[in-house]
């Protein structure tokens, strides 16, 4: 066992485990919390994935960005945070069945596709100037339509905000 | 106006509900009937007496009355009122004047934490210096409480 | 470095040893480092707080104008009680130190101190601090939350909304350097600057950068999360003692690697005549410490809204604005 | 609103927008033992509510079993940023009462220590706005200046706070011989400090804009809730009793009265920043006028006031500081009263702090200039 993987073998546990405490957690703040820790696992995955550009993205835009948006819409409802809530309810059969149908599906996608393990496709030195290469050159159009994407949700947030104050 | 012609003034509009007068330099005083004090007090504001100085309450034992003493002076003329109204000590209510003076709010609180004095249509009569369990009115001459020890000349 | 892992190997012990035993090294190198820096920092604070503001500051401990007074509050806060408020959320509570703290430190890997002092040459640098400065956030709000004080909470809540409000020009700022340089990496960046620092080409993106930096340290006049005149200390109002000292800790480590990363990006880095490069990397830096110090002795607190408002309004047109221009004159030359 | 209620309030409400949190009594800047209870939307104070009361001593009461001389160490510690002016309005009310004329020296002396106190205290008051804005160097620059002058008091007096020096006819001590050569001293030096002030506060574009526009009160409402000093002239009104309502000898003076446009906290600010410049005028015609002589006057040894009353207002550095004495013939009053202006002043707040967010509060609360020992004697 190199020590790769042991890194790897650590990081996956630890990724599924605060993952594991997303769900299971009773206090949705200590939910939140542990998906920072979960978002921060898949990060170190990446790393070990010669993929630095998208770990560090990871962490800037999902640990750095949505979290903290999602921990800030939180303690605004402080009533919610106050107490914990219930984690189960009647639909968690269903539920089970379509997590589990879909855990299914990409185990076999990801087996069918990756038979070995294959090196990584972009030498490591410059993945990051190949990726926006990439980016702006073969895969520009869902590039911009997803930036347009984004811009459609950032102007329906910036009316729905307006029109609250429309009203005082 | 001069405090004569203030003390004139709410003379022939109220008649015998001035119980007494008096002028000492600029400030022209007077001694009210409880149940016009209010109507005064309005006719004080139209003469121009827009700003209430102070408001005391006093406690006048012998007589088992409460006073309250208005003072109020004007920013655009020299001359000052002094007003004293008096109410019984077993029934001290007093119309509120926070209506023409926003200031009186917190000065009626007061009066009401430490003389007891009832000012009928305070928007919020609590006392304000005292804690909201007190009991009694500590300013009152006859006021007792087992804490207070009379002081002895060593 | 290669004699060593081979003289592991001729032992017969897997090559993990050698690298774990370098690693934990590297890393008490930092650690140490990073305490010694800030205890300095603190006195260095105290002094010159003092000395704006007509008088002496510690002059008793250690003799030579209290140059010992950070060891001996470092030790008062060592020995302190431990004290958990009660209704505190324990575990996230007592996490909440270690996040902020190991954020902090863990931006100290990408710092060039001179040629080939840096603890990794990572290819994605600046990117890498600009992602780990954002977990300090994540840190702050687990304080304030758990800390159960409705102060606390508002200071979370203010720490929030300013760290996402400074991420974006800070990063935006730096893009001109990045374009110029056409890389990540902290060295060829410092490296770039051989000639000419960035500081005059890109003047605006420095300024701007300075200004966010002070902002994502949290000091005045951006201290907002914490300010004591309105929120008595903000998210770590609850906190005392060791955990109080941890707190402390970060936000000097803090400052220390803004201005790091300010040296390497915009001033050169390591390079200066005469000096070794380490030492003119360490006097840049601590030159730039001491203008955010005398800022914070100078300025008064900005309000909640004028701070979104400069961010938003302000900092990010004009980030912007530098990142085109740079772009222009890149395309123009070729 | 009590504890219990406001738990209960707690519990009903479902989002944080409607939080009561709880400044004060101990806050850094309550400026003492002064609650305010907030109801915030977010960052915005919908409702401030005062509750003040933690320092009352029960000034009033001991009044009344204390002869009209004992009276006076007591009235220091109601404004005790100004003290010497607290003395000064309440001998002057007794004076007045008994009909006691008071020596020009005396009377000189009075302005002279009066307004060194006024700037002390405004010089507290700017040192704690600076200090309720992020400004901590302000802070360390006004006590500075202000030790000078509590040297100056301390030569005088003995004492540095509390110096129960106003005598109900007179001065007790006369000026030791080198203070007239100290005072000069200090007023030369204080003067260019005045510029200093300016370039950290006034000039500062982050505190003028921290306080431009904020806290409006209009000359309307200042009336309304009898407003008085500098938070009156501020709000446009140009009222000083100093020359309004002359007392002592200030209509021998010649000083301006600053007055604001709009009554924010920056006119507050500026008034009170140039009512020390004025002060300073006061100070140096009164050394240049200052007349040999006697230092009390002629007060009877039992002082026994006839029955009456009177009220008797001063310009006392946060405004209008009036007593109102009855006297019932005997050697203690028979009603003591104070009207407080940092008590008049406060109750404005819940006015001018609406709407307001967290911070500004501070900034508001400071531009009143409240001493707690004043509001709740």
């Amino acid at each position: 066992m190199t020590v790769t993987q042991g890194v790897f073998y650590l990081m996956a546990a630890f990724t599924v485990g605060a993952s594991l405490l997303v769900v299971l957690a009773r206090n949705i703040v200590h939910c939140a919390i542990a998906l920072v820790f979960a978002f921060f696992g898949v990060a170190a995955l990446f790393v070990l994935l010669d993929a630095e550009f998208l770990a560090a993205t990871q962490v800037l835009l999902y640990v750095g960005g949505i979290t903290i948006l999602l921990l800030f819409a939180i303690m605004l409802t402080s009533r919610i945070s106050a107490r914990g809530g219930k984690i189960m309810n009647e639909q968690v059969g269903i539920s089970a069945v379509v997590a589990l149908a879909l855990f299914g599906l990409m185990a076999y996608a990801n087996l069918k596709g990756f038979p070995a393990l294959v090196p990584p496709m972009l030498a490591a030195s410059d993945n990051t100037a190949s990726l926006g290469r990439l980016l702006l050159t073969t895969y520009v159009l869902p590039f911009e339509v997803v930036s347009l994407l984004l811009l459609a949700a950032m102007v329906g947030a910036i009316v729905l905000a307006r029109r609250e104050q429309g009203k005082d | 106006m001069t405090p004569d012609e203030v003390t004139e003034a709410i003379k022939s509009q109220f008649g015998d509900a001035v119980k007494a007068s008096e002028v000492k330099g600029d400030e022209a005083r007077m001694d009210i009937h409880r149940e016009k004090s209010y109507e005064i007090l309005i006719a004080l504001k139209g003469m121009g007496f827009d700003y209430l100085n102070c408001l005391s309450a006093v406690d006048r034992l012998a007589s088992g009355e409460l006073e309250v003493v208005y003072n109020l002076s004007s920013l655009s003329q020299p001359t000052k009122v002094l007003m004293r109204v008096r109410v019984p000590r077993e029934d001290p209510i007093i119309r509120s004047v926070v209506s023409l003076w926003s200031t009186a709010d917190w000065h009626e609180r007061e009066a009401f934490d430490m003389m007891g004095i009832r000012f009928d249509g305070h928007p919020d009569l609590r006392r304000i210096l005292t804690s909201e369990d007190w009991v009694g009115y500590p300013l009152r001459k006859d006021y007792q409480d087992e804490r207070l020890v009379p002081y002895e000349p060593v | 470095m290669e004699q060593f892992y081979n003289a592991f190997e001729t032992w017969g012990l897997p090559l993990f040893v050698p690298q774990l035993i370098v690693m934990v090294v590297v890393a008490t190198a930092v650690l140490i480092f990073v305490a010694v820096s800030v205890m300095f920092m603190v006195w260095w604070e105290r002094k010159i707080s003092a000395h704006i503001q007509v008088r002496f500051g510690p002059m008793r401990v250690g003799g030579w104008h209290g140059w010992a007074q950070s060891i001996a509050d470092g030790i008062k806060l060592l020995i302190k009680e431990d004290i958990v408020p009660e209704g505190a959320d324990r575990l996230v509570f007592a996490l909440a130190p270690m996040v902020v703290f190991a954020a902090g430190l863990a931006a100290y890997v990408i710092i060039p101190f001179g040629p080939g002092l840096i603890v990794s040459d990572l290819n994605i640098g600046v990117l890498f601090y600009i992602s780990i400065s954002s977990l300090t956030v994540v840190g702050i709000i687990m304080a304030g939350w758990s800390s159960n004080n409705k102060y606390s909470v508002l200071g979370a809540i203010r720490s929030a909304a300013q760290a996402v409000s400074y991420e974006v020009p800070l990063v935006v700022s730096i893009l001109g350097v990045i374009m110029t340089v056409g890389s990540l990496s902290m060295t060829r960046i410092v490296e770039a600057q051989q000639g000419v620092w960035f500081v005059i080409p890109q003047l605006l993106g420095f300024l701007i950068y300075l200004i966010a930096a002070i902002a994502e340290c949290n000091r005045l006049p951006f201290d907002i999360p914490e300010a004591e005149s309105e929120l008595v200390a903000g998210f770590h109002v609850e906190y005392s003692g060791m955990r109080f000292a941890i707190f402390f800790l970060a936000e000097y480590a803090n400052m220390f690697t803004v201005s790091a990363i300010a040296t390497a990006l915009f001033l050169g880095g390591w390079h200066g005549p005469l000096l070794p490069g380490w030492l003119w990397f360490l006097l840049k830096t601590y030159f730039l410490i001491f203008v955010m110090m005398w800022l914070r002795w100078t300025l008064a607190r900005l309000r909640v809204d004028q701070l979104m408002n400069l961010g938003w309004k302000v900092l990010l047109p004009l980030a912007f604005l530098n990142m085109g221009i740079t772009g222009l004159i890149l395309v123009l030359r070729g | 609103m009590n504890l219990q209620e406001m738990e209960i309030a707690e519990q009903t409400q479902e989002t944080m927008e409607e939080m009561y949190v709880n400044m004060g009594p101990q806050h850094p800047s309550t400026h003492g033992v002064l609650r305010l209870l907030l109801k915030l939307d977010g960052e915005v104070v919908t409702e401030v509510i005062p509750y003040i009361g933690y320092l009352h001593r029960c000034h009033e009461k001991i009044g009344e079993n204390r002869t009209y001389t004992q009276i006076i160490p007591y009235t220091d510690r109601l404004d005790y940023l100004a003290s010497m002016y607290n003395n000064f309005g309440y001998v002057l009310t007794v004076e007045r009462l008994i009909g006691i004329v008071v020596p020009e020296r005396a009377e000189y002396m009075r302005v002279i220590l009066g307004e060194l106190q006024r700037i002390a205290s405004h010089l507290i008051w700017l040192g704690t706005l600076g200090l309720d804005l992020g400004n901590f160097t302000i802070f360390m620059y006004a006590f500075r200046e202000r030790e000078k002058i509590l040297d100056l008091f301390e030569s005088v007096s003995g004492q540095r706070l509390n110096y129960a020096f106003y005598r109900i006819g007179g001065m007790p001590l006369d000026f030791p011989d080198s203070f007239l050569a100290d005072c000069k001293a200090f007023l030369e030096w204080f003067k260019p400090r005045l510029p200093e002030y300016d370039a950290l506060m006034s000039d500062n574009i982050i505190f003028q804009k921290r306080v431009q526009g904020l806290g409006k009160l209009d000359a309307k409402t200042a009336i309304d809730y009898a407003i008085s000093g500098p938070m009156l002239r501020a709000s446009g009104i140009k009222w000083d009793l100093r020359r309004n309502d002359p007392y002592s000898i200030y209509d021998r003076f010649e000083f301006d009265i600053p007055v604001g446009t709009s009554g924010d906290v920056w006119d507050r600010y500026m008034v009170r920043r140039i009512e020390m410049d004025e002060s300073v005028k006061i100070v140096e015609q009164a050394l240049q006028g200052l007349p040999p002589g006697e230092i009390i006057g002629k007060v009877p040894k039992k002082l026994k006031p006839p029955v009456g009353d009177i009220y008797t207002r001063v310009e006392s550095p946060r405004g209008e500081l009036g007593f109102y004495l009855v006297s019932d013939g005997s050697d203690k009053p028979y009603r003591y009263k104070v009207r407080s202006p940092a008590f008049v002043n406060l109750s404005v707040l819940p006015v001018i702090g609406r709407g307001c967010l967290v911070a500004d509060i501070v900034a508001i609360l400071g531009s009143i200039d409240i001493v707690l020992g004043e509001v709740d004697r």
